[in-house]
């Protein structure tokens, strides 16, 4: 199987990508059965990554690619071991569901197809992520995912709400992804290496790098953005503005968790420091506790979940970082079972809001006889995720005990931690999965019946899998749990833990938290209230700083843009000048690059002295000319001087070219005069011509300054000996300076001449406008 | 030195001499000039001066190729002088202009 | 011998050119008003610098410069009045006076 | 500014200056000229006529608009410097051919199609400008 594994594999990542490309016409096509058809695309590369189960379970990780760059040693390869297999399993499987299920929830709506499309987009960038192998292709999906993920949530794009969330989702994972790119470029820097397998067995080298603080920090902060840890978790609670389908896929099962895998995969390499076990649980525990107690707060059954879903983030990271021995373990079951029970669990709250036009917990009840099946899998979900034997969260949470409960006052401490956040998570677990239920039945503004087919299909696989991963979990830990944590932690590991529960203070500690969430879950409401008035005093969260972050942002370009851009023409100028006169002065006198007093000319002839006295002449009239008009005349007269001083030293082109410009210079300046109607006289008053002249001075001082030191260092005519000699033989003309002008130097003149069009279409668009403001007001008058 | 070429430096060198004094003439009238007129007429001598400047370097040098600039230069003086005479035409004695 | 003529002849025209334009500027100079100062300008300075340009093709000897400098003075000759006389209008249209002692103005009558 | 002498005498003048203003873009590869300066004599040749006959009389003579033909001379030498792909040398290589016409041996090259490039861009840039600045008159 493996020998045309890489073609195969390379189609496989493509195929969601070509069904995303196909949804829109296949939904025009074929109407609401599309989603069964698109949904091959992702059951297909399920089933092609099962294929690798054998092979990887044994240990050995799949590998293959195209040489993408070569000149960057960049390459399109995959790397196929536990934790990518594992996690690409998740994605194609879930996906397969929520694509059958987008097409139940989805009925009707007209842009179906666009969604489908989206939906498929995303699966393929996150199916690229977890598969790739070099840094530069987990940059991109990553970045893809954050793109789709702004797609998706902003779906429903007429609510600002919906815009609002998707920009500011956009925002923070984008900006975590920057992050991210430092972070690789580090890695990249430190270790030589760009690949991601190469680098997961390097052995020495980053740990004790200088440098692996600053990527261990940008790293984390592109998993923590992405995987809405705590100071960044504000965007996922505004990310349920999205359709329900894309909250359970992206924002539970599979985007969420990309910094999550991020961190485990990093784990053989950066993990087992200090600063990595104080870090990670300290955010994740963080996390877990806000997210948990945010929860209860809630009433709208999405948002509950999506603060458990953060909360449950927490945990995982917690336990990536906590380096005890089965803590590797315990993070992958839970992450397993939490992906299985939570995906459900958001898909019963999308068919009970897509059945009964709601999703208010205190306005539904009594649903059981209108939605059976939805309940039966409701309530499968809610026992995983409560962690009562025989389900896989059962397994996840003895997990976590045997991990955590260590005699130090540290482990006590974050044991503490996890059995007060499960307790809440059971709590909410039967609240969702429970309450809408039980008791009699609340009239909802739609009647409620069983949905059709696809919307029950997608909870009542992954519920019924939550219980028998864990009653056949002997195969599940071989083909799925074992390769995931030996991927992570390196070295070869055996997951043992059964669903029949022994004797121990894990058990004694799981049976605390069931205690403890029935006793929450039973004063449900109370506890609502206490948290609502808590939240009250501890002020606005980071959501609404997020806005005025943003507002205040605003508020500075504006104030910036008006700074800068006041529209008045001679600020640009003075402001230009003044810059020009410093690049010219400041460098020699810091650097201490003054030129030598120059000797005095000996062999001056008499004409040449005659023409700079001219020049000189014509300077001064210019400089005491009252009106505008005689200044430029006298302009005219400086041009002239060193027009006929370039003849005398023998440069007729030049000098041709310096006639003709200053004449039409001279020309066009009395035109723009007569145009604009200036008045000649000139009202500045002193003071700013007194600015004026000193910039003016210093700006031909800087330039001065600048001849003399050039004209200082002996001639070197390396250039001149170069044209000479070859410009009759390869350009075959005598002229040189045209020669170089038209032929060796040609690009640049192509730039200038495009500067001369780009000129003229301004001095038309700024007169056509001015005169368009003249007849303009001429009628307004 | 062939009796010609003697004759004929020694006539280029008081040529330059007078053409540079009526240079500076010219100049003066530019900058004294009290209407603008009397600014034009001095700036369109002043492109003849030069005109017969460019012609005696040219044989002084031999470099004949300086004819060229010499014409284009009397054709651009054209311009500017009937450009400026435009300019006068329209825009008045410089009192009655609105300041915009 | 013939070089020797040639040479005379072209240090004369350059002679008398020069000359033609020191007395153009001393006009230009000296004159009261704009509209004789014109008179110098561009009957005299054209006439110097003409002759210049002669004096150029004479001592050349070949037929381009030749050609190229008689063009020139062409030319030269050809715009100057023409310049001198927009100017004259342009300036007495404006009602640039002219100077007191000036006896007739002929333009003036013809135009009411 | 329309007096009687101008206008009789504008036309002449505008197509000796224009004549000229060829003369030097073609000859100045070997002497002094080139596409720069014989775009401004043209320029100032199509100026003079503007003032003798207004600026209608301008855009009728030339038919195109002045910024038309400063693509165009844009386009030419972009054109003449991307003709050297198919000689496989790089951008803007001088390619010389001297084809015999009429007997005579004319040097013809990419490089001169670039010089009347850079002529027609500055003749339209600059008389553009000029005429709208004469626009409203």
């Amino acid at each position: 199987m493996a020998a045309n594994a890489p073609a195969l594999t390379f189609i496989v990542l493509f195929l969601p990508i070509l069904a995303a490309v196909l949804a829109p016409g296949l939904t025009r096509f074929l109407g609401d059965r599309a989603a069964w058809v698109l949904a091959l695309a992702p059951a297909l590369a399920f089933l092609h990554f099962c294929t690798f189960l054998g092979e990887v379970a044994g240990g050995e990780v799949v590998t293959g690619g195209y040489a993408w760059v070569p000149s960057f040693n960049l390459s399109f390869s995959w790397f196929l071991d536990g934790l990518s297999l594992t996690f690409a399993l998740l994605i194609t499987g879930i996906g397969t569901l929520i694509v059958i299920y987008s097409g139940g929830y989805m009925k009707g709506h007209p842009d179906q197809g666009r969604f489908l499309a989206f939906i498929l987009l995303f699966m393929g960038a996150m199916l690229g992520l977890v598969v790739s192998d070099s840094f530069l292709m987990l940059f991109v999906y990553w970045e893809l995912t954050s793109i789709t993920s702004f797609l998706l949530i902003g779906f429903d794009h007429e609510r600002e709400a919906a815009r609002r969330a998707a920009l500011q989702a956009l925002v923070v994972t984008g900006g975590g992804g920057l992050c991210l790119l430092a972070g690789l470029v580090f890695l990249w820097n430190i270790t030589g290496v760009t690949q991601l397998s190469l680098l997961v067995h390097l052995e020495n080298g980053l740990r004790e790098s200088p440098f692996y603080l600053a990527a261990l920090v940008l790293v984390l902060a592109g998993a923590f953005t992405k995987s809405a840890q705590f100071p960044f978790h504000f965007w996922l609670p505004n990310a349920m503005e999205a359709p329900t389908p894309v909250s359970a896929y992206l924002h539970s099962a599979t985007m969420v968790k990309a910094g999550v895998y991020l961190l485990m995969r990093l784990n053989p390499v950066m993990g087992q420091t200090p600063a990595w076990e104080i870090l990670l649980p300290f955010f994740g525990g963080i996390t877990l506790i806000s997210g948990t107690l945010l929860a209860v707060r809630q009433t709208d059954l999405k948002l509950m979940l999506a603060y458990t879903t953060m909360a449950s983030l927490g945990l995982l990271v917690m336990l990536t970082g906590f380096g005890a021995p089965h803590a590797v373990e315990a993070a992958v079951l839970y992450l397993i079972a939490h992906s299985l029970f939570k995906g459900a669990l958001f898909m019963v709250a999308g068919t009970v809001d897509h059945e009964t036009g709601t999703r208010d917990l205190t306005k539904l009840a009594g649903l059981r006889a209108a939605m059976p099946i939805t309940f039966g899998a409701a309530l499968l979900a809610a026992l995983s995720m409560g962690g009562l034997p025989l389900f896989f969260g059962f397994l996840a949470k003895e997990e976590i005990y045997t991990a955590l409960a260590a005699g130090n006052p540290r482990a006590v401490f974050f044991t503490g931690l996890a059995v007060a956040g499960n307790a809440l998570m059971f709590a909410i677990a039967f609240a969702v999965g429970l309450k809408p239920f039980l008791g009699p039945r609340i009239e909802t503004p739609k009647h409620p019946h069983e949905g059709p087919a696809a919307l029950w299909l997608g909870p009542v696989v992954l519920a019924a899998l939550g219980l028998l991963a864990a009653l056949f979990s002997g195969l599940a830990h071989r083909y799925v749990s074992s390769p995931m944590a030996s991927a992570i932690t390196d070295q070869k590991v055996t997951v043992d833990i059964t669903s029949m529960p022994h004797l121990g203070l894990p058990l004694m500690l799981s049976i605390i938290t069931m205690v403890l969430g029935a006793l929450v879950y039973w004063r449900l409401d109370t506890a609502r209230a206490l948290m609502v008035r808590a939240l009250e005093n501890l002020g606005p969260g980071p959501d609404r700083g997020f806005d005025r972050l943003i507002c205040g942002l605003v508020r500075l370009s504006v104030a910036v843009t008006r700074f800068v851009q006041p529209g008045r023409l001679e600020i640009y100028i003075t402001a230009t000048f003044i810059l020009l006169a410093l690049t010219l002065l400041v460098p020699p006198l810091v650097f201490g690059e003054l030129p030598g007093v120059p000797a005095w000319p000996q062999n001056l002839l008499v004409q040449e002295a005659a023409f700079l006295l001219i020049a000189l002449i014509g300077i001064l009239a210019v400089v005491r000319a009252t009106d505008r008009l005689t200044a430029i005349v006298s302009l005219g007269i400086q041009g002239f001087a060193v027009a006929v001083i370039f003849l005398l030293f023998g440069a007729p082109d030049l000098s041709f070219t310096q006639f003709m410009v200053e004449t039409l210079s001279v020309v066009i300046l009395a035109l723009v005069m007569t145009r604009l109607r200036l008045s000649p006289r000139d009202h500045r008053p002193v003071g700013q011509m007194l600015f004026d002249a000193v910039v003016a001075t210093a700006c031909g001082l800087g330039f001065t300054l600048l001849l003399m030191k050039s004209v200082e260092a002996p001639f070197d005519n390396l250039l001149t000996d170069f044209f000479n000699a070859y410009s009759k033989t390869i350009a075959h003309g005598a002229n040189v300076v045209n020669v170089i002008i038209v032929d060796f130097r040609g690009t640049d003149t192509l730039g200038e001449i495009a500067v001369v069009m780009i000129t003229g279409l301004a001095v038309l668009a700024l007169i056509r406008v001015r005169a368009g403001s003249r007849t303009g007001s001429g009628e307004g008058r | 030195m062939t009796a010609a070429q003697m004759i004929l430096s020694s006539a280029l060198w008081l040529a330059l001499v007078v053409l540079g004094l009526s240079f500076l003439l010219t100049v003066w009238r530019v900058i004294k000039g009290p209407t603008l007129p009397d600014r034009v007429v001095a700036l369109d001598m002043l492109v003849g001066i030069v005109i017969g400047f460019i012609a005696l370097i040219a044989i002084r040098t031999g470099f004949t190729l300086y004819i060229d600039i010499a014409i284009s230069l009397g054709l651009v003086g054209f311009l500017a002088t009937v450009a400026f005479a435009r300019f006068i035409l329209a825009q008045g004695r410089g009192d009655e202009t609105v300041e915009e | 011998m013939i070089e020797v003529l040639i040479a005379v002849l072209t240090a004369l025209l350059i002679l008398v050119g020069a000359g033609f334009a020191l007395v153009a500027a001393i006009g230009l100079t000296r004159l009261p008003d704009v509209y004789t100062r014109m008179h110098a300008a561009s009957k005299a300075g054209t006439v110097g610098s003409g002759l210049m340009l002669l004096a150029v093709a004479l001592h050349a000897g070949d037929l381009s410069t030749l050609a190229r400098a008689l063009a020139g003075f062409f030319f030269f000759v050809l715009t100057a009045p023409i310049s001198a006389h927009l100017l004259a209008m342009a300036a007495h249209k404006r009602g640039y006076p002219l100077h007191e002692k000036s006896v007739r103005d002929e333009l003036n009558d013809y135009r009411n | 500014m329309n007096t009687l002498i101008l206008r009789t005498v504008a036309p002449v003048l505008t197509a000796l200056m224009l004549l000229f203003s060829v003369f030097v873009l073609l000859r100045g590869h070997n002497e002094p000229g080139g596409g720069f300066i014989g775009g401004l004599i043209a320029a100032s040749a199509l100026a003079i006529y503007g003032i003798a006959f207004g600026v209608s009389a301008v855009r009728r003579a030339i038919r195109f608009h002045p910024m038309a033909i400063a693509g165009s001379g844009l386009l030419l030498a972009t054109l003449s410097g991307l003709v050297s792909i198919f000689a496989g040398v790089p951008f803007m290589t001088g390619l010389w051919i001297y084809p015999e016409i009429l007997g005579v041996e004319v040097p013809l090259a990419t490089v001169m199609s670039f010089d009347i490039g850079v002529y027609l861009v500055v003749v339209g840039a600059i008389t553009s400008i000029a005429l709208a600045l004469e626009q409203e008159e």
